[in-house]
């Protein structure tokens, strides 16, 4: 069973890593803001979200796994608004230059 | 080489390229968002040292409360960076500079190289009182019981601070609202998001406080958290900012210094005198005093980021 | 080479950019960045003693950790004094530099209280 | 399984840390934000891992807190960048 | 501790209550404080050991002390009476106005003035270094916004100006603070002068925090923001920064040299610092001779006074080199001069400050050139400026002269007597410096002055009962010095209170 629960978490945690990677190269390599964003949305939701995944069998209680949880959806809240936010901010930007 | 020690190594290089960054970069807003990871960082290098208590101070309020307050100075700041650059000062006084700042690493760099054997600690001496206070985390202990009147002379300091900034504003707006960041223009997302996050946002600031008696946490950084919130609220505009001449405000202000004071004025009558705890209430009597600190800090904090009075008093 | 000295050296470069940041930056705000980072390479360095003074079950010693809860707190309050004057006298003066005594002292010597 | 956890806290760190490169170059602040938000997400994955990895539990609460103030921050950037974001673009441009 | 206590409680309530009870809180926390630090002299007089308590009973290095010894008291009770002059002085300018409920200046300036009153306690009485870290934040937040009170633009630079050297200054000091703690585990000033050894550790330690309490003292040549932040804040502010903030930090070098490393005292260190203060005295006296304000004039006459301060170093150390009797007894002249010259520059300049501000505002101006025929007018204000300035020129009876020619002898007497001629030249020049105001102001002019406002002679009275003090300084000077010696490098005993 240990054996079961470690791998899974080697695996999405090894998979939110690659995310991670892939995000910073989006942000490095993608040629305007808007997109940039897209990639950065994508380390955010889906990194972060399968490290947390990956780490919930490590969870040592209940609370641990609540907290581990609180964390990535805050994460998930505070980045879909605030993408809003930074792409009507961006867009205002473009419309006024 | 352990993957740990690659970590620190990477994050200490990583601290001090932001630092650099910070130190030249070319506009001050660049310089304040290099400010804000740099917060990040430094509470990684925190967890790290295993001070998780600090951690989540500098989480709370190096990075994230005083990121957001210099990023709305330097944008307001912005028109003035160009006017300035003509009068950048000699070459002289940054050889000066460099050399001070130099010798002053090489110094330090040097001490840490060779550090005092045995290492000093108070850790034994603080964990041998830990069950008479019946407290489980030492830093709370610390800052509640054997340094207690450090923690209270800051209290003032903030209140001072707090009144430092209420003086600069022009006579006529004393006794009304600060102004909080006047362009901000509430719209739907962040509305939504000042619903949302705030519920969420003040259990986390409440558990942060309740679980500091045991594991790191407190006053402080609770008090952080549920300050950003009511900021949070209050620039979304679904609180208004409170008029700073409100009773209520006040005593919300005061309430944490003063129970503090109190219980120290009231060890008088102990054989151990000013700040002492009686012995079977010790435990009691510091979160109820943790309890109304949190509410004062987060007050404090709150309005120390709202800035001066901006509005006149309604009357 | 352990972490705790690894991060004492780390401190020890933050203090010595602070410091010169201070020094050479005309603009206020950017000193008040400064002064953070120095700050927070003080405090580090409070970090790095409590780490070596690990004992008794605990991962450091919580009289330093304590004090630099205190310091990060006082720093904050430093910074948001500092910003707040910043901020007002350039509302005043329209200009957010220190030189400022010595344009406009001469124009309004006869106002001094 | 202690040592996978902290090399991966390590990697994610790396990544992020080369996304700064973009505070680096901007152009805009929006671009620099989006950098510091990218650090942020990596740094709270980098914490959790190490709570996991260290067996500092607490360290879970600091990743709460940055999580929190993370948003709080970019409301922050938001409510001051934009007007200025294109002011700086104009006189670059002109 | 009520010390410390009483005007820290004075912030809460008058924080919390507000409005005109600021005031009158301000008043009472004023008096009873005056009480304390007598009582406290008192018992230090009587019992002749200094007073140490240990907080919430848990004895250092775990908890902290607050000590109690001759310099603290002396300090207490001069800070005190300068404390309560100027609250007697300032009742006019800082009144709520009829009708309102509360108004900006008078609230800030009463919290603010216990606040810095509580940060000084906290200085003179605590034997923590970390302490006494908050507490010389206490006073920078305290005095900070008092200086740009009136909101016009130099003021306002100046208060940040002087902000961010206290800053880069508390930083330095609280970096000495951390290696002290590394090196020896405790911050207690009594303990580690035990532990202090001979190594790297220290001597980095002392430099960082004595460049950093340099700053805050403004020494030169770190004493830029001096001027124009003494200079601009209100008359009763500029009293509280002139006469008693600026000794805080001096105080502060006094307890890390003489307390802290007392066996490690470098005599090269010390003359290099009396160097800087013999540079500010002449600095700081011929700037203030070229002054066209009074208030800056008073301003750089305070960065010449501090100079003075500095000479306590190599003069009371000099037992190092030559420990026979006789040197003794001079270092202890040094040491007695030195505090002296503390005491009576903090109530002479409190008493100028208040008189400028008085002639300020009655004529609407503070020009040195303007100042013609006002002795006619306001004969106590001039009184009591020319009383302040006998004391900083060092013209016998008065504080400044005792004090002065304790250095002086001491000086010469222990073969440094270099700094005996920087004591006579800084003599010369203040009297070039009072004398330029007294001169036009004693003189007598064919037009009469027309007062702006007119001048209660109470707020005269205060003024010149505080100069006086100054002059009578000079009279008592063995009294005092007998309580000086009280806990100097004596062991502390605990009194359990």
């Amino acid at each position: 069973m240990r054996v079961l629960f470690d791998s899974f978490t080697v695996l999405a945690v090894s998979a939110g890593a690659v995310f991670f990677l892939a995000g910073t190269v989006g942000l490095l390599r993608f040629p305007d803001s808007l997109s940039r964003l897209h990639a950065l949305t994508k380390a955010d939701n889906l990194g972060l979200g399968l490290v947390v995944l990956g780490l919930l069998p490590q969870a040592t209680g209940p609370l641990v796994a609540l907290k581990l949880i609180t964390v990535w959806l805050l994460a998930q809240l505070a980045g879909a608004i605030v993408t809003q936010l930074v792409a009507r901010a961006v867009r205002r930007e473009n419309q006024e230059a | 080489m352990t993957a740990a020690m690659v970590l620190d190594v990477g994050l200490a290089l990583l601290v001090v390229a932001v630092a650099v960054w910070i130190v030249a970069a070319g506009s001050a807003f660049a310089a304040v968002v290099g400010f804000v990871s740099f917060g990040l960082l430094l509470a990684l290098a925190w967890a790290r040292l295993a001070a998780v208590d600090v951690a989540l101070t500098e989480a709370a309020i190096g990075s994230g409360v005083t990121g957001a307050l210099l990023m709305t100075a330097a944008s307001r700041l912005r028109p003035t960076e160009s006017r300035s650059a003509g009068e950048r000062p000699g070459a002289f006084l940054h050889v000066v500079a460099a050399v001070l700042a130099v010798l002053v690493s090489a110094g330090l760099a040097a001490l840490v190289l060779i550090p005092a054997s045995p290492a000093p600690s108070l850790a034994p001496a603080a964990a041998v009182h830990l069950p008479e206070l019946d407290v489980l985390n030492p830093v709370t202990a610390v800052l509640m019981a054997y340094r207690a009147v450090d923690t209270l002379l800051e209290k003032i300091v903030l209140l001072l601070a707090l009144i430092g900034v209420w003086s600069l504003a022009p006579d006529r707006f004393w006794g009304g609202a600060p102004g909080l960041w006047p362009r901000s223009r509430p719209d739907g997302e962040l509305t939504l998001l000042a619903r949302l996050l705030p519920p969420i946002g003040i259990v986390v600031g409440i558990y942060i406080l309740w679980v500091g008696a045991i594991a790191p946490g407190g006053a402080f950084q609770g008090g952080a958290i549920l300050a950003a919130m009511w900021l949070l609220i209050m620039i979304a505009g679904l609180r208004p900012v409170p008029e700073i001449h409100r009773q209520w405000l006040r005593l919300v202000l005061v309430v944490g210094p003063a129970v503090f004071l109190t219980v120290g004025f009231a060890g008088f009558f102990l054989p151990n005198g000013f700040l002492s705890y009686p012995a079977q209430f010790t435990k009691p009597l510091i979160i109820v005093i943790e309890v109304v600190l949190t509410l004062s800090i987060a007050a404090i904090l709150g309005l120390l980021v709202a800035g001066p009075p901006e509005r006149e008093r309604q009357r | 080479m352990n972490a705790a000295t690894l991060y004492g050296l780390c401190s020890a470069a933050l203090v010595g950019l602070g410091l010169f940041g201070a020094i050479v930056h005309p603009q206020p705000l950017r000193k008040i960045l400064a002064f953070n980072l120095l700050g927070g390479g003080v405090f580090l360095q409070f970090g790095v003693i409590a780490r070596r003074g690990a004992a008794a079950g605990m991962g450091g010693d919580p009289v330093p950790q304590a004090m630099v809860i205190t310091g990060i707190v006082v720093a904050f309050s430093a910074t948001a004094l500092a910003v707040t004057l910043l901020l007002r006298l350039y509302q005043v003066s329209g200009s957010a530099t220190l030189s400022i005594e010595t344009q406009s002292s001469s124009e309004s010597d006869g106002g001094g209280r | 399984m202690a040592e996978f956890l902290i090399a991966a806290a390590g990697f994610v760190l790396a990544m992020v840390a080369l996304g700064l490169a973009r505070i680096l170059r901007g152009p805009g602040d929006a671009d620099r934000m989006m950098a510091a938000q990218l650090l942020g997400t990596g740094g709270i994955a980098a914490l959790l891992l190490l709570a996991a990895g260290t067996d500092v539990p607490a360290a879970v609460d600091a990743a709460l807190t940055l999580a929190l103030l993370a948003a709080f921050v970019a409301v922050a950037f938001v409510n001051n960048a934009p007007r200025t974001d294109a002011a700086e673009r104009r006189a670059t441009d002109g | 501790m009520l010390a410390i206590a009483v005007p820290a409680a004075g912030v809460v309530l008058a924080m919390a209550l507000g409005g005109r009870q600021a005031e009158r809180i301000a008043l009472a926390a004023a008096s009873a404080g005056l009480c304390i630090a007598l009582a406290i002299a008192a018992n230090i007089w009587q019992s002749r050991t200094p007073i140490a308590y240990h907080l919430g009973g848990w004895a250092p290095p775990l908890g902290i002390a607050l000590r109690a010894d001759g310099l603290s008291a002396i300090m207490a009770v001069t800070t005190a009476v300068v404390i309560c002059a100027i609250g007697l002085f300032a009742r006019q300018g800082f009144s709520v106005p009829e009708g309102a409920q509360e108004a900006r200046a008078p609230m800030v300036f009463w919290t603010l003035l216990m606040g810095v009153w509580a940060g000084l306690n906290a200085v003179w009485f605590g034997a923590d270094l970390f302490t006494l870290y908050v507490a010389l934040e206490l006073l920078t937040f305290g005095a900070v916004p008092l200086v740009s009170l009136d909101g016009r633009a130099e003021t306002l630079a100046a208060a940040l100006r002087y902000l961010l050297f206290a800053l880069l200054g508390s930083a330095m000091y609280l970096l000495g603070v951390a290696l002290f703690y590394g090196a020896y585990g405790t911050l207690d000033i009594a303990l580690l002068s035990g532990l202090v050894r001979a190594e790297p550790v220290v001597w980095v330690a002392v430099a960082l925090m004595t460049a950093g309490l340099i700053a805050k003292t403004a020494l030169f040549p770190l004493h830029l923001w001096l001027p124009p932040a003494h200079a601009g804040a209100p008359a009763a502010a500029s009293a509280l920064l002139s006469a008693l903030v600026v000794k805080g930090s001096f105080v502060l070098i006094v307890r890390i040299w003489f307390d802290t490393i007392p066996s490690l005292l470098n005599q090269a260190a010390a003359q290099m610092l009396a160097a800087l203060g013999a540079a500010a005295i002449v600095f700081g006296s011929v700037l203030a001779l070229r002054q066209e304000r009074l208030k800056l004039l008073i301003a750089y006459s305070t960065i010449a006074q501090i100079g003075y301060l500095f000479f306590l170093f190599p003069l009371a150390s000099a037992p190092l080199r030559v420990a026979s009797g006789t040197t003794e007894l001079w270092t202890g002249v040094a040491w007695t001069g030195g505090v002296l010259q503390l005491v009576s520059h903090a109530v002479a300049k409190a008493a100028m400050f208040m008189a400028a501000g008085l002639i300020a505002e009655a004529l609407g101006h503070d020009r040195i050139a303007g100042l013609g025929g006002i002795a006619r007018v306001l004969p106590m204000t001039v009184f009591a400026f020319g009383l302040g300035g006998m004391s900083l020129m060092g013209l016998p009876p008065s504080g400044g002269f005792v004090a002065k020619a304790m250095l002086l002898m001491a000086a010469v007497a222990e073969g440094q007597w270099w700094w005996s001629v920087v004591i006579l030249a800084g003599g010369l020049l203040a009297a070039g410096y009072v004398f330029r105001v007294l001169t036009p102001a004693l003189a007598a002019t064919d037009a009469p002055l027309t007062l702006r406002t007119p001048v209660s002679s109470g707020r005269q009275g205060v003024v010149l009962a505080l100069a006086i003090c100054a002059l009578l300084l000079g009279l008592v000077p063995l009294r005092p010095s007998l309580l000086l010696e009280v806990g100097r490098h004596i062991p502390t005993t605990v009194i359990a209170r």
